[in-house]
C-alpha cells in the first residue's frame, strides 16, 4: 500500500509539532510519510461555510492529486482535514449530482480509489498494535494520561466511521501499546470550542475549564490529542481559564505523537515538545533522559 | 453446419426491439415484494415477465439457461434476503449455485447485464421497481442478443497455454503390480483386478480386467495408462464380479473420493492398489493436469507400488494459464471462442462415458419430460448440454481431464471444469476429492458465503 | 388439446384502465388451447366466479386461467370456485394483471400486449398441471409447550384445560420466567407474584401437563401432527422423587455469595438453592459450577442436612423422548445488561430494569425497598433512561422494545411511592403507551407523581464522588443538563433468550437478524410460523407486554387445539416425489432438505431381496420449497405444482413476446 | 463419349479449378487441431493430408436436420416445410473409404421406401474421392474388401502420382463437373496399381475372417461378449465418427407458437436406444449393444447386402475412449465360436 | 410414395372413448377428404401418431380396415407424447403418418378355425384383426376370443368384448390374474394360458392370433404347445421402439429383421428362429 501524507495548513504552522512528533514517530517504525505533492488547502471551515462546491472540490482535488500520484490513500494528522477529507469523499460516493459538479470543476473522474486515513488508523490498522509496542524503547509505564478526542475526528459518526463516536478508544489503545495509562474520564469528545476561541473566548475558557477539571479529577497527568485546534484551546487557554475561574491545572496538552515518539526513544526537540505553552517536559521528564 | 431453427428467435429489428426480460422469483419475497410495488403503484418497465417459483431454491440453472435459449435477453433471479427464508435456507443454497452459475455465464463470455440477481424482500417492492429498471437499463445498454454468436473477429483456436512438456519416463512397477494382482486374486482378497493391458493400437494402452491370477502378465504399466479406472465402479462392475482391486493414479483416486462422499460406492467394496505417477501422455505431450499434480501418490489406497519418485517440481500455472488466457478476451470474443467450440459438439456424451462422477442411470439429457436439453446437436442443444455438463460437475470435478481426452472434436471441457473448480476453491474454500466425509460443495452452505454478485 | 378457460377481470377499473381487457380476451383466445376467454367486472364477485363454473361445466374445461390480481390475494377464492364446478382446485392459476401490471404501467398499450403475455404464460403452465389431492398425515394429538413463563403456562393451561396433553418443558429450575420476577404490573399495578404464582401451581397439579423443569429440548425430529422430541432432563443433583422442599441442604451450603439469577444478581443465594420461595417446583438444585463438592471432591455438608437423602452427586442428564402433534415456542425475552454504552460507564449503581424490579419486588434482596447497590443507602435521586439500546440502529437495536416506556413510568411511580422526597428523572424519546389505560398511567406518573420526563437523551454518565453525574439534553427546552443521581436506571433493550437461535433451527423456524422466531405471516398468521405445527407465544416472537403474551399464547392453544381436531392432517399437495427408477441414491436431497424430508427407502424384489436403496420424500414433512428438485442432478425428483415441466412450458411461452 | 480417366498437376489444382468454375465446395480444413470438412472458399484452406477426425457423412446425413415444422392455431395446426436443403456442393478430398461409407448410406436411404430428407441432400452432392497414399495406424479398408484407392462412391476419384494426379471419372455427374473444369484437366491415363501397393503395404496388417458373418451370427448367444464389451462405456463416439452408422432419433422441439421435427443422430450404444416406453429393454446391457454394433456391420448386413457395413476407415477404434476394437472383438467372437 | 418421407398427414379426432384409466382410444379422421377416400391398410399394419410440440408415437392401427372412414387407435399412457395425446379432446388435430409394416395372413386364415388371445393393449392389434374377420364371419370357421387383462379395471374393449360374448357365432371369454376382479365382474380368473388350457381349443385346421406383453406370450405359446399347435399355427406381433417406420433409423432389428418393414407380424416359428433379443 501507498500512501501520501497530507498535512494541511496547521501542521505547517501553528501544529508543525504534531507534524514534527509525526514525522519522528513514523521514521522510527520505518514507515513512509511522503507528504502529497501539490497539497492545497482542505477547504476546512472557512471554504464550507461558503459554498458547498468549493469545500468538497478543494478536497477533492487533493484526493485527486493523491490518485494521480497512484496513492492508495491519504494520511492525514490534523482533526479537521481529516473530516473535511473524508467528508468530501463520502459526499461525493453518496450524491450523484455533486459527485457530477465536482467531476466538471476538476475536470477529472471524482478520486474515490483514495482512501483517508487518520495518523491514528494508519498506526491502529496497517501497522498494528503488537509491531508498535514492539518498538517501544521507553515504555511510558506510570504516566497517566486523558485521551482527548473532541468533535472533528468522530462526528459525524456516519460519515467518519472513526471508532466509537461516543466512546473512542483508539488513542488509548495506542499509548496504552506504548506503556502509558490512559484514564477513563468524562470529557472524551466534548467541545474544545474550537475556533470560537477568536470570537467567543469566553465560551472556550468555560468549556476548557470543564475538560482540564475532568481530567484532572480522573488522575491525568497529561491530556493527549490529535487535532492543533484542540492542543491549541487546551493549552494556550489555560492561562485565561486561571485568570478566569481562578482554577488553576498546569495540566501538559501534548500531541499524542509526541508521547508515542517519546516511547520510541525520540528526544524532546525532535518532537518539539519545546513549542506548547505549558511546558510538558518536567512531567514527562522520567522519561526523557 | 448448425440448422437452421424455427424456434430461435430471428435477428432482432433494432428499431423496434424491446429487451425481454425474464425473472425467476421465489413466491414468498419477490414475488410479494412485486405485488407490494404493485399496490403502491410504482411504476417500472413492461419488458419484465415474472415466473414465480416456490423458492429461489427452487430456481433450477436450467430454467435460466431455457430462458435464454428461448430468446430471452436478459434473467433475473431474485429471492428472499439471507435469513429471510420461507423455507429457513433455501436462499443460502441457492446463492452457492448461483455464484457457479455468474462465474460460468461470465466465463462464457454471457454479459453480466444479461444475468442479473438480487434479493428483494416482501416490504421491498420499491427496490423491486428499481431493480427492474435498472437491468432493463442495463440490457438496453447491451443490445439485443445476436442470434448466432461471433462477429469477433479472427480468433486463436489453440490457447497460448504453457509449451508442451515431455513425458518422463515411467516409474518401472510392471513386476510388483502383477505380483500383487496375482496375490489378491489368489487370496480371492478381490474378484476381479482393474489395471491397464495393451491396446490394439501401437503406444495405446486400455482397461484390462483380470479375474485369474494366471492373466495378470496382461497387466502392463507406462505414461498412456491414461483412463481414469475409477469410470468402471459405477459402470456395474461391482454387480457383475463382487470385489474389485483397483489400480489407482493419484487422480483416479480423488474420483473414489467422490464415489464414496457420494455413496455410489461403499469402500469395501473396493481394494486400491495405489501407482506412483509422474505424468502421462496425451497427445504427444504431458498430459495438462500433470502440470500442477502435486502428488505422486494417491490417498486413500489399501496398498501401494513402491518405486523411487524423481523430484518433479510443481512450477507450472497448467489451466490456470489458459484459462487466464481466455479471461483476458473481451466478452464477445469469449462467447465467439466458447461458439466455436460448442458447435462442434457432436453429443457422443464420450465426456460423460468416461467420467468417473457422471453416474447417473438416467442423465438429464436422456429425459423429456422436461427436454432438459435439446437434443439437436445446433447452437442452442451443444450450448445446454455443455452447460449442464459443467455445472453438474461443479465442486466434483477431480481434474481427470478424461472428457477433454476422449471428445472426439477436441472441446475444451477441461477449461470449464477446472473455471468451476477455481470458484468452488475460491469461494467456498473446497477442492474436490480429498475428504470423503466433507459434503459436496453445492449440497451446503455458510452464512457468510459471498454475495457481492447479488444486488 | 386442452381445453383452457381464461377469465380476465377489469378489476373495476382497476386492470381496465391501464389493460384493454377485451382486446385481451379476444387474443387469449387465439392462445393454442385456449377453448373459452371472456372478461367481467369483477371476477371474483359471486356472479364473476359462477362464470367460471358454468363455462367450466358447460365447455368442458380442463383448466383454468384467471387473469386478475396477486395469486396472494385470490388464488384460494378461485380454487375454491373450480372446485365447486367438479375440477380439481389445483388446475386453476393465476396471471396476476393487476399487481404485476396494470398498477406499475402506465402504457396502456404495453401494458395490454404484456397482459396477454402473461395470460399465455399462465395458459402454457395450466396445460401441465395435474389434479392434486391433499395430503393426508396420521396425528399426534399432544402438544409440547418450550418455555415456562408466563407464555407457555398460558398455553399450556390453555390446551390442558381443552383436554389435550402437552409436555412443558422449561429450561431453569422452576417456572414462572421473568414475570415471576416482576414487582408489581403496569398499569393496574397488581402483584406481579400473587397473579403468576397460583397459574403456576396449577400448572403442577394438571392431570394433563407433563411438566420438565431443569430441562432442554435436544432434537426435534418429524413433522406436523408427528414430531419426536428429545428432551435432556440436567442433573439436578437432588432426587425429586423424595426431596420434599424442606430447604434444610440450601442452610447449611458454605457457598453463600453467588449471585442469584433470579434476583438479578441484586442478590445472592447458596451453590444448592431454590431459586424462589414460590419456585414450582420447589425443588432445590445444586449449581455444579459453583459447588464445592464438584469443584474441589468434598464438602457433602448438604448430603448430610438433608433429613430424606436425597441429594445424589452421582445424578447424571437423562434423555426423554415425546411424541407430540404441535410445538409451541415461547423461550421469552432477556434484556440487555446496563453496559451497552460504553460512555455510561460500568458502575454498580447503574443497573437495568429487571434489576430495578428486584429492588422494589417484595420477596426481592432488599424487600422492596430500593438501595443502591453500592452501599445499600436509599437512592434520593434516581435518573430513568428509556430506550437505552432500543430504536438506536448505530449502536443498539433498531426495534423498539415495546415494554420500557411503560415500567419506565411504573418504576417511577413505584419509587415515588417508597421514597417520597426522593426525585425521579425520565429521559426518553417520545412516549409509546398504546394499550388499554396506558397513556392515562404515565400522566398520572408525570402530573400525579412528580416523575420529571426529558425528553432527549444522555450522552454521559460518570462517577464523581458518591454520585453519578447524568449529563443529557433536554431538547424541548434545548438545554443541557448535567444530573446528580444516586441510581440510574436504564431500561435496556429486550433481547431474545440467547440460545433461542440454535432452538429455532431444531424447529425449522426462520429468525430475524436480532434472533426473534419469524411467523408465518406478520398480518394474518401472527401465531403460525413456517413449519407446520410449531406455533409462536410471546417474546420469542417479538417484544410485547404481559396481556399481548397472554393473548397470544391464548391464540396458540387455539391454533393447536384446531389442528388437533381432526383425525388426520390435511396438507397442501404441493410436496416432492422421487422417481425412483433414475434415483442414484447420492442423497444429495437428504443434505441440503431443511426439513429432513428425504428418507431412505429400500426396493425389495418380491422375494424380499435387496434391490437399491432410493430417496423417498416423507409428503408430511416436505414444505414444497424444491430445494431437492433443483439439487437432483439426474431430476429424479419433481415438485407438484411447480414441476419442471411447468415451468418449462411457462418459459416456452416467454418467446412470443 | 468422353475420356474415363484425365491427369492435373496436383489434388490442389484440381480443387483450385473447381472453386474457379464457381462450385460450392466442402473440404477437410484443420479446426481447432483436428482435420473436419467445411466450406472453403480458397484451395489453400483444403488439407489433403491425413485422416478428417468425422467422417465426410454429415453434409449428406446432418447431425441434426428438420423433418419440418409447424405452427399452432387455435383451433388447428399448420405443417411448414422441412429444411431447405445446402445449395449443390463438391465434396473435395474424400478418402476412398469414406466415399464407399456414402454408397452404402445411398444403399439403406435410398431402399424403398426411400428417406426423402436425405436423398433431397445427397442428389446435390458431388463426391470428389483422393486416394490415401499415408495410411493411419488403425487404417483397415483392406481388410473389408476395400482399397486405399477404391472408386466407390466417388464421382471423381483423383489418385496422386510420383508426378501430377490421376483423375478418374466414375459417374455422369463427375463427367458434368469435369466439364467445368477447363483446362485444369488434361485426358490421360496413369496405372495406379503401384500407388495401391504402395499404400497397402505402408498399412498394418488386418484382416479378418473369412465366414465372419456366419460365425457372428452362431455365436449371437455366447457368454463372452459380456468380457468383450466390458471395456465399453456405451458412448456414441464410434457412431458418430463411422462413414456408415446411420441410426437416428426423431425429436420435436416446440413453444407455444409451434416447433419442428427434427432428426438427430443416435447411437446403438446408448442404452436408451431401444428402451421401450414400458420400461423393457431389449438390449439391456452393454454387452448386448455391442453385440448389435459388431453384429449389424459384419452379419446382419453382409447377409444382406454381401459386403460389411464398414470401409475400414478405423476411426472407431482411434476414438474409442476405452480402446475398443471392433475388428478384434468380432473376430475373437467369431473365433470362439469355431 | 409420399416424398416426404416424415411429414404426418393431418387427422382430426372423431371421438375420445376411455377404455381403462390409462387407456384411450382415438378415433381420427382425415382432415383431407381425398386422402380419407385414398388411404388402405391391412389388419395388423401399425402407424405413427403425432402430437405436435411433443412427438410421434407408435401404436397398431386398432380398427378393422372393415371399419371405414376414420382410424382408431388405442394407447397406454406411458409417457411424454401419451400424456400429450391424452390432452387431445374432440375436434382437435393431431399427425398420422403410416400404414407401415406387415399384416396379419388374413387370406390365409380363411377356412380356419381361429382363436384370438389379447393380453391387455396387445388386444389392439388383435381388435383389429378380430373385427376385420367378423365382419367376413362366412369365411372363417369356429371363432373363439380370449380377451385377458391384469385386472377387472384394465380390461381393455369391455362393451365389444360383451357385444362377442353375446354372439352366438363366437365363443368370447374375458379373463382377469387371480386377485384382479372385482365385485360385479361376471368373467373368468385365470392367467391366459390357464383359461386357454381351460378353453382347450382344437389345434386341428386352426389359426391363433396372439397379442399381449412378452410374458404372458411366452407361456401362452408353452401352452398352446402342450395343446398341440405348431409354430407356424400361431400369429402374433412384436414391438420395439422405431423412429421411422421404413428401416432406417436402426433400433427396431431382431437380427437381420427389421420390425418396422418384416413385422410386426410374425408367426411363433419365425420368431423362434430370431436371435433372442426382444
Amino acid at each position: 500500500m501507498s500512501v501520501a501524507f497530507y498535512p494541511g495548513c496547521s501542521l505547517h504552522g501553528t501544529g508543525n509539532d504534531y507534524a514534527q512528533s509525526a514525522h519522528a514517530v513514523c521514521q522510527r517504525l520505518g514507515l513512509d510519510l511522503t507528504e502529497l505533492e501539490g497539497w492545497t488547502c482542505c477547504g476546512s471551515t472557512p471554504a464550507h461555510n461558503t459554498s458547498a462546491l468549493l469545500s468538497v472540490a478543494l478536497s477533492a482535488q487533493n484526493l485527486r492529486l493523491a490518485s494521480d500520484q497512484q496513492r492508495d490513500s491519504l494520511v492525514v494528522a490534523c482533526a479537521a482535514c481529516f473530516n473535511r477529507l473524508r467528508s468530501a469523499r463520502h459526499e461525493m460516493a453518496h450524491d450523484e449530482v455533486l459527485r457530477g459538479r465536482v467531476e466538471h470543476v476538476l475536470e477529472a473522474p471524482a478520486p474515490l480509489d483514495v482512501r483517508v486515513d487518520h495518523l491514528l488508523e494508519l498506526l491502529l490498522d496497517t501497522y498494528g498494535l503488537d509491531a508498535l509496542a514492539a518498538r517501544v524503547r521507553r515504555p511510558l509505564t506510570g504516566l497517566k494520561v486523558a485521551c482527548y478526542y473532541g468533535c472533528l475526528l468522530v462526528r459525524p459518526p456516519e460519515v467518519m466511521a472513526f471508532d466509537d463516536a461516543e466512546h473512542p478508544t483508539s488513542m488509548d489503545r495506542v499509548l496504552a501499546a506504548c506503556g502509558a495509562e490512559t484514564v477513563d474520564w468524562p470529557g472524551k469528545t466534548e467541545c474544545c470550542g474550537a475556533n470560537l476561541s477568536l470570537s467567543r473566548s469566553d465560551i472556550v475558557v468555560s468549556l476548557v475549564d470543564r475538560l482540564l477539571d475532568q481530567a484532572k479529577r480522573a488522575g491525568a497527568d497529561v491530556v493527549a490529542v490529535a487535532c492543533p485546534l484542540c492542543q491549541a484551546n487546551l493549552d494556550v487557554r489555560q492561562t485565561d481559564v486561571t485568570a478566569q475561574t481562578g482554577h488553576r491545572y498546569d495540566l501538559p496538552a501534548v500531541y499524542f505523537t509526541q508521547l508515542v515518539g517519546l516511547a520510541l526513544g525520540a528526544g524532546a526537540d525532535e518532537l518539539g515538545l519545546d513549542k506548547s505553552f505549558v511546558d510538558s517536559r518536567p512531567t514527562l521528564a522520567g522519561w526523557l533522559s | 453446419m448448425s440448422t437452421e431453427t424455427l424456434l430461435t428467435p430471428s435477428a432482432p429489428d433494432t428499431a423496434t426491439w424491446k429487451p425481454r426480460l425474464v425473472a425467476f422469483v421465489c413466491n414468498w419475497c419477490t414475488y410479494t415484494g412485486a405485488d407490494l410495488a404493485g399496490t403502491s403503484r410504482t411504476e417500472y418497465p413492461a419488458n419484465v415477465r415474472i415466473v414465480r417459483l416456490p423458492c429461489s431454491g427452487r430456481i433450477d440453472p436450467h430454467f435460466i439457461i431455457r430462458a435464454f435459449e428461448q430468446g430471452a435477453d436478459g434473467v433475473l433471479v431474485s429471492g428472499c434476503h439471507p435469513g429471510d427464508c420461507h423455507y429457513t435456507a433455501g436462499n443460502y443454497h441457492a446463492r452457492r449455485k448461483f455464484m457457479v452459475l455468474h462465474a460460468l455465464a461470465e466465463f462464457l463470455g454471457i454479459e453480466p447485464e444479461r444475468l442479473q440477481f438480487s434479493w428483494v424482500s416482501a416490504a421491498e417492492g420499491r427496490k423491486w421497481a428499481d431493480v427492474v429498471s435498472d437491468v432493463v437499463a442495463g440490457l438496453l445498454r447491451v443490445g439485443p442478443v445476436q442470434p448466432t454468436w461471433g462477429g469477433a473477429g479472427e480468433l486463436p483456436v489453440r490457447s497460448l497455454s504453457e509449451p508442451p512438456r515431455p513425458v518422463p519416463e515411467p516409474l518401472d512397477v510392471v513386476g510388483e503390480l502383477r505380483a500383487t494382482a496375482q496375490r489378491w486374486l489368489s487370496d480371492c482378497r478381490v474378484d476381479v483386478f482393474v489395471g491397464y493391458g495393451q491396446g490394439s493400437l501401437p503406444g495405446r494402452l486400455r482397461p484390462a480386467f483380470i479375474t485369474s491370477p494366471d492373466e495378470v502378465d496382461q497387466l502392463v504399466w507406462n505414461e498412456h495408462a491414461v483412463n481414469n479406472l475409477a469410470t468402471y465402479l459405477t459402470r456395474g462392475l461391482v454387480k457383475r464380479h463382487g470385489r474389485v482391486g483397483l489400480l489407482v493414479k493419484s487422480c483416479d483416486a480423488r474420483a473414489v473420493v467422490g464415489l464414496l462422499q457420494e455413496r455410489q460406492i461403499e469402500r469395501e467394496q473396493v481394494t486400491l492398489l495405489g501407482v506412483p505417477c509422474i505424468g502421462v501422455e496425451v497427445d504427444g505431450a504431458l498430459a495438462p493436469k500433470c502440470h500442477t499434480c502435486d502428488s505422486a501418490w494417491p490417498a486413500l489406497v489399501d496398498e501401494v507400488l513402491s518405486a523411487e519418485v524423481p523430484l518433479t517440481p510443481v512450477d507450472g500455472e497448467g489451466l490456470a494459464a489458459e484459462i487466464a488466457w481466455v479471461e483476458k478476451m473481451s466478452p464477445a470474443q469469449r462467447r465467439a471462442w466458447w461458439q466455436a467450440q460448442f458447435d462442434r459438439c457432436l453429443r457422443c456424451y464420450a465426456c460423460r462415458a468416461v467420467c468417473p462422477l457422471c453416474y447417473c442411470s438416467q442423465c438429464i439429457a436422456d429425459q423429456s419430460r422436461p427436454q432438459w436439453v435439446s437434443k439437436s446437436s445446433d447452437g442452442r442443444g451443444n450450448l445446454a448440454w455443455n452447460l449442464v455438463r459443467a455445472f453438474h460437475l461443479a465442486g466434483r470435478c477431480v481434474g481427470c481431464g478424461e472428457c477433454t481426452r476422449v471428445c472426439p472434436s477436441n472441446i475444451r471441457l477441461d477449461l470449464l471444469n477446472a473455471k468451476l473448480a477455481q470458484v468452488v476453491r475460491d469461494e467456498f474454500g473446497y477442492v474436490a476429492g480429498g475428504d470423503p466425509d466433507l459434503p459436496p460443495p453445492l449440497t451446503t452452505y455458510l452464512l457468510e458465503d459471498h454475495e457481492e454478485f447479488i444486488r | 388439446m386442452a381445453r383452457i378457460g381464461v377469465f380476465i377481470c377489469h378489476c373495476g377499473e382497476n386492470i381496465a384502465r391501464n389493460v384493454d381487457v377485451d382486446r385481451v380476451a379476444e387474443a387469449a383466445a387465439q392462445i393454442p388451447g385456449v377453448a373459452h376467454a371472456e372478461s367481467y367486472r369483477y371476477m371474483c364477485s359471486d356472479p364473476g366466479q359462477r362464470k367460471i363454473r358454468e363455462a367450466i361445466v358447460a365447455q368442458g374445461l380442463t383448466g383454468i386461467v384467471v387473469a386478475a390480481c396477486s395469486p396472494h390475494m385470490h388464488e384460494n377464492t378461485f380454487q375454491n370456485a373450480v372446485e365447486g364446478a367438479g375440477l380439481n382446485r389445483y388446475l386453476c392459476e393465476m396471471a396476476n394483471l393487476r399487481e404485476h401490471c396494470s398498477w406499475v404501467h402506465s402504457d396502456r398499450e404495453e401494458a395490454t400486449s404484456k397482459a396477454l403475455e402473461l395470460i399465455a404464460i399462465m395458459v402454457e403452465k395450466v396445460k401441465r398441471n395435474q389434479p392434486l389431492a391433499p395430503i393426508r398425515v396420521p396425528m399426534t394429538k399432544r402438544a409440547l409447550v418450550i418455555g415456562g413463563g408466563i407464555a407457555g403456562i398460558q398455553a399450556a393451561l390453555d390446551i390442558a384445560n381443552a383436554g389435550r396433553d402437552v409436555v412443558l418443558v422449561e429450561r431453569e429450575p422452576s417456572i414462572g420466567g421473568h414475570m415471576a420476577q416482576l414487582s408489581e404490573t403496569f398499569p393496574t399495578l397488581d402483584c406481579s407474584q400473587c397473579i403468576m404464582t397460583p397459574r403456576m401451581v396449577e400448572v403442577k397439579n394438571h392431570p394433563r401437563i407433563q411438566l420438565y423443569t431443569y430441562a432442554e429440548v435436544e432434537a426435534v425430529d418429524g413433522y406436523v401432527g408427528n414430531f419426536t422430541v428429545t428432551i435432556r432432563r440436567r442433573a439436578r443433583s437432588v432426587d425429586e422423587s423424595k426431596c420434599t422442599g424442606c430447604g434444610a441442604c440450601t442452610q447449611r451450603c458454605p457457598q453463600k455469595k453467588i449471585a442469584s439469577e433470579f434476583d438479578a444478581g441484586m442478590g445472592q443465594r447458596p451453590a444448592i438453592f431454590i431459586p424462589f420461595a414460590q419456585a414450582v417446583p420447589n425443588l432445590p438444585v445444586i449449581d455444579r459450577t459453583r459447588c464445592t463438592m464438584f469443584l474441589k471432591g468434598k464438602c457433602g455438608l448438604c448430603a448430610k442436612a438433608c433429613p430424606a437423602g436425597c441429594i445424589d452427586y452421582e445424578q447424571t442428564d437423562t434423555l426423554v423422548t415425546e411424541e407430540v402433534g404441535a410445538i409451541v415456542m415461547a423461550t421469552g425475552f432477556d434484556v440487555q445488561p446496563p453496559t451497552l454504552y460504553p460512555e455510561y460507564g460500568s458502575d454498580p449503581d447503574i443497573i437495568n430494569g429487571l434489576q430495578f424490579e428486584r429492588l422494589l419486588s417484595a420477596s426481592g434482596p432488599t424487600a422492596g425497598e430500593p438501595r443502591r447497590p453500592s452501599n445499600g443507602e436509599v437512592p434520593r435521586s434516581v435518573v430513568f433512561v428509556a430506550c437505552a439500546g432500543s430504536r438506536d440502529p448505530a449502536r443498539g437495536v433498531p426495534y423498539c422494545s415495546s415494554i420500557c416506556c411503560m415500567y419506565t413510568a411504573k418504576h417511577a411511580l413505584l419509587y415515588k411511592h417508597k421514597v417520597h422526597d426522593g426525585q425521579a428523572y425520565v429521559f426518553y424519546m417520545d412516549i409509546r403507551a398504546a394499550g388499554k389505560n396506558y397513556d392515562a398511567f404515565v400522566h398520572r406518573v408525570i402530573a400525579e407523581e412528580g416523575a420529571q420526563y426529558l425528553r432527549g437523551r444522555v450522552s454521559r454518565i460518570y462517577r464523581d464522588g458518591d454520585q453519578l453525574v447524568v449529563r443529557g439534553a433536554d431538547t424541548l427546552s434545548g438545554t443541557a443538563l448535567t444530573i446528580r443521581a444516586d441510581l440510574v436506571v436504564l431500561a435496556t433493550a429486550v433481547t431474545p433468550r440467547p440460545g433461542s437461535d440454535a432452538l429455532a433451527q431444531k424447529l425449522s423456524v426462520p429468525y430475524d437478524a436480532f434472533g426473534f422466531a419469524s411467523e408465518a405471516h406478520p398480518k394474518l398468521r401472527p401465531v403460525e410460523t413456517n413449519t407446520a405445527g410449531v406455533f409462536l407465544a410471546g417474546t420469542c416472537q417479538a417484544p410485547r407486554d404481559i396481556p399481548d403474551t397472554v393473548a397470544q399464547a391464548g391464540g396458540c392453544a387455539a391454533k393447536v387445539l384446531a389442528l388437533f381436531s381432526a383425525d388426520q392432517l390435511e396438507r397442501e399437495p404441493v410436496v416432492s416425489r422421487v422417481n425412483e427408477a433414475t434415483c442414484v441414491a447420492c442423497f444429495d436431497c437428504e443434505r441440503v432438505c431443511p426439513f429432513h424430508a428425504p428418507e431412505h427407502r429400500e426396493l425389495r424384489n418380491r422375494a424380499g431381496d435387496l434391490l437399491r436403496v432410493v430417496s423417498h420424500i416423507n409428503e408430511g414433512v416436505c414444505a414444497g420449497c424444491g430445494l431437492c428438485v433443483v439439487t437432483c442432478r439426474s431430476h429424479s425428483i419433481d415438485l407438484a405444482g411447480f414441476s419442471d415441466e411447468q415451468t418449462f412450458a411457462e418459459i416456452g411461452a416467454l418467446a412470443p413476446f | 463419349m468422353s475420356p474415363t480417366t484425365y491427369l492435373a498437376d496436383s489434388a490442389q489444382a484440381v480443387l483450385t479449378a473447381i472453386l474457379a468454375a464457381g462450385q460450392r465446395v466442402v473440404a477437410p480444413v484443420e479446426q481447432a487441431g483436428l482435420l473436419a470438412f467445411a466450406h472453403v472458399e480458397q484451395a489453400e484452406q483444403a488439407q489433403l493430408i491425413g485422416q478428417t477426425r468425422a467422417s465426410a457423412k454429415e453434409l449428406a446425413f446432418p447431425r441434426t436436420q428438420r423433418l419440418f415444422g409447424y405452427r399452432f392455431g387455435n383451433p388447428g395446426v399448420e405443417l411448414l416445410p422441412g429444411e431447405e436443403p445446402p445449395a449443390p456442393t463438391v465434396l473435395f478430398g474424400v478418402r476412398p473409404c469414406d466415399a464407399a461409407g456414402l454408397a452404402i448410406l445411398d444403399g439403406v436411404f435410398g431402399a424403398e421406401p426411400a428417406d426423402a430428407p436425405y436423398l433431397a441432400r445427397r442428389a446435390r452432392i458431388t463426391v470428389v474421392g483422393l486416394s490415401c497414399d499415408q495410411p493411419q495406424a488403425h487404417c483397415a479398408c483392406t481388410a473389408v474388401g476395400l482399397s486405399p484407392t477404391a472408386t466407390d462412391g466417388s464421382d471423381l476419384l483423383l489418385t496422386p502420382l510420383a508426378e501430377g494426379v490421376l483423375v478418374e471419372v466414375l459417374t455422369a455427374r463427375g463427367a458434368a463437373l469435369v466439364d467445368l473444369l477447363g483446362e485444369a484437366l488434361r485426358p490421360g491415363a496413369a496405372d495406379k496399381a503401384e500407388v495401391t501397393a504402395r499404400a497397402e503395404a505402408a498399412m498394418a496388417p488386418r484382416a479378418l475372417p473369412a465366414g465372419l458373418a456366419d460365425g457372428l451370427a452362431a455365436a449371437f448367444g455366447e457368454a463372452a461378449w459380456a468380457d468383450a464389451a466390458a471395456r465399453c462405456l456405451g458412448c456414441g463416439t464410434c457412431a458418430f465418427v463411422c462413414p456408415t452408422c446411420h441410426c437416428f432419433d426423431v425429436v420435436d422441439e416446440s413453444n407455444l407458437r409451434g416447433g419442428q421435427r427434427l432428426r438427430v443422430w443416435d447411437a446403438c450404444q446408448f442404452g436408451l436406444f431401444t428402451l421401450h416406453a414400458s420400461g423393457h429393454n431389449p438390449r439391456a446391457d452393454q454387452a448386448a449393444r455391442y453385440r448389435q454394433r459388431a453384429l449389424h456391420k459384419f452379419s446382419y448386413y453382409p447377409r444382406a447386402h454381401g459386403r460389411p457395413m464398414c470401409v475400414g476407415c478405423g476411426r472407431c477404434v482411434n476414438a474409442c475412449p476405452a480402446g475398443m476394437d471392433i475388428f478384434e472383438v468380432a473376430a475373437t467372437a467369431a473365433a470362439g465360436q469355431g | 410414395m409420399r416424398t416426404e418421407t416424415y411429414e404426418p398427414h393431418l387427422m382430426t379426432v372423431a371421438q375420445v372413448r376411455d377404455e381403462t384409466a390409462d387407456v384411450r382410444t382415438l378415433r381420427l379422421t382425415f382432415t383431407d377428404p381425398a386422402l380419407a377416400d385414398s388411404f388402405a391398410y391391412r389388419a395388423g399394419q401399425f402407424a405413427f401418431y403425432s402430437a405436435f410440440g411433443e412427438g410421434e408415437s407408435v401404436f397398431c392401427i386398432a380398427s378393422s380396415p372393415t371399419e371405414t372412414g376414420y382410424v382408431e387407435c388405442s394407447f397406454k399412457l406411458t409417457g411424454k407424447v401419451t400424456s400429450a395425446l391424452r390432452r387431445l379432446s374432440e375436434g382437435d388435430v393431431m399427425g398420422f403418418r403410416g400404414p407401415y409394416g406387415n399384416s396379419f395372413p388374413i387370406d390365409e386364415m380363411v377356412g380356419h378355425n381361429l382363436v384370438f388371445i389379447g393380453g391387455g393393449i396387445g388386444m389392439a392389434p388383435v381388435r383389429s384383426i378380430l373385427v376385420n374377420c367378423l365382419d367376413r364371419r362366412s369365411e372363417f370357421g369356429d371363432i373363439t376370443i380370449l380377451n385377458g387383462a391384469r385386472s377387472a379395471a384394465d380390461l381393455v374393449y369391455r362393451d365389444q368384448t360383451d357385444a362377442w360374448t353375446a354372439r352366438s357365432d363366437v365363443r368370447c371369454v374375458k379373463t382377469v390374474d387371480p386377485g384382479g376382479d372385482s365385485e360385479g365382474w361376471d368373467g373368468e380368473v385365470g392367467l391366459i394360458p390357464h383359461v386357454l388350457e381351460r378353453l382347450a381349443p382344437t389345434p386341428h385346421n386352426t389359426k391363433v392370433v396372439l397379442c399381449g406383453p412378452p410374458i404372458m406370450i411366452k407361456f401362452s405359446l408353452i401352452s398352446l404347445e402342450k395343446m398341440g399347435f405348431s409354430g407356424e399355427q400361431v400369429i402374433t406381433t412384436l414391438e420395439n421402439r422405431m423412429k421411422c417406420g421404413v428401416g432406417k433409423c436402426g433400433r427396431c432389428n431382431i437380427g437381420g429383421a427389421y420390425v418396422c418393414c418384416d413385422g410386426p407380424v410374425f408367426t411363433a416359428a419365425q420368431i423362434a428362429a430370431l436371435p433372442q433379443e426382444f
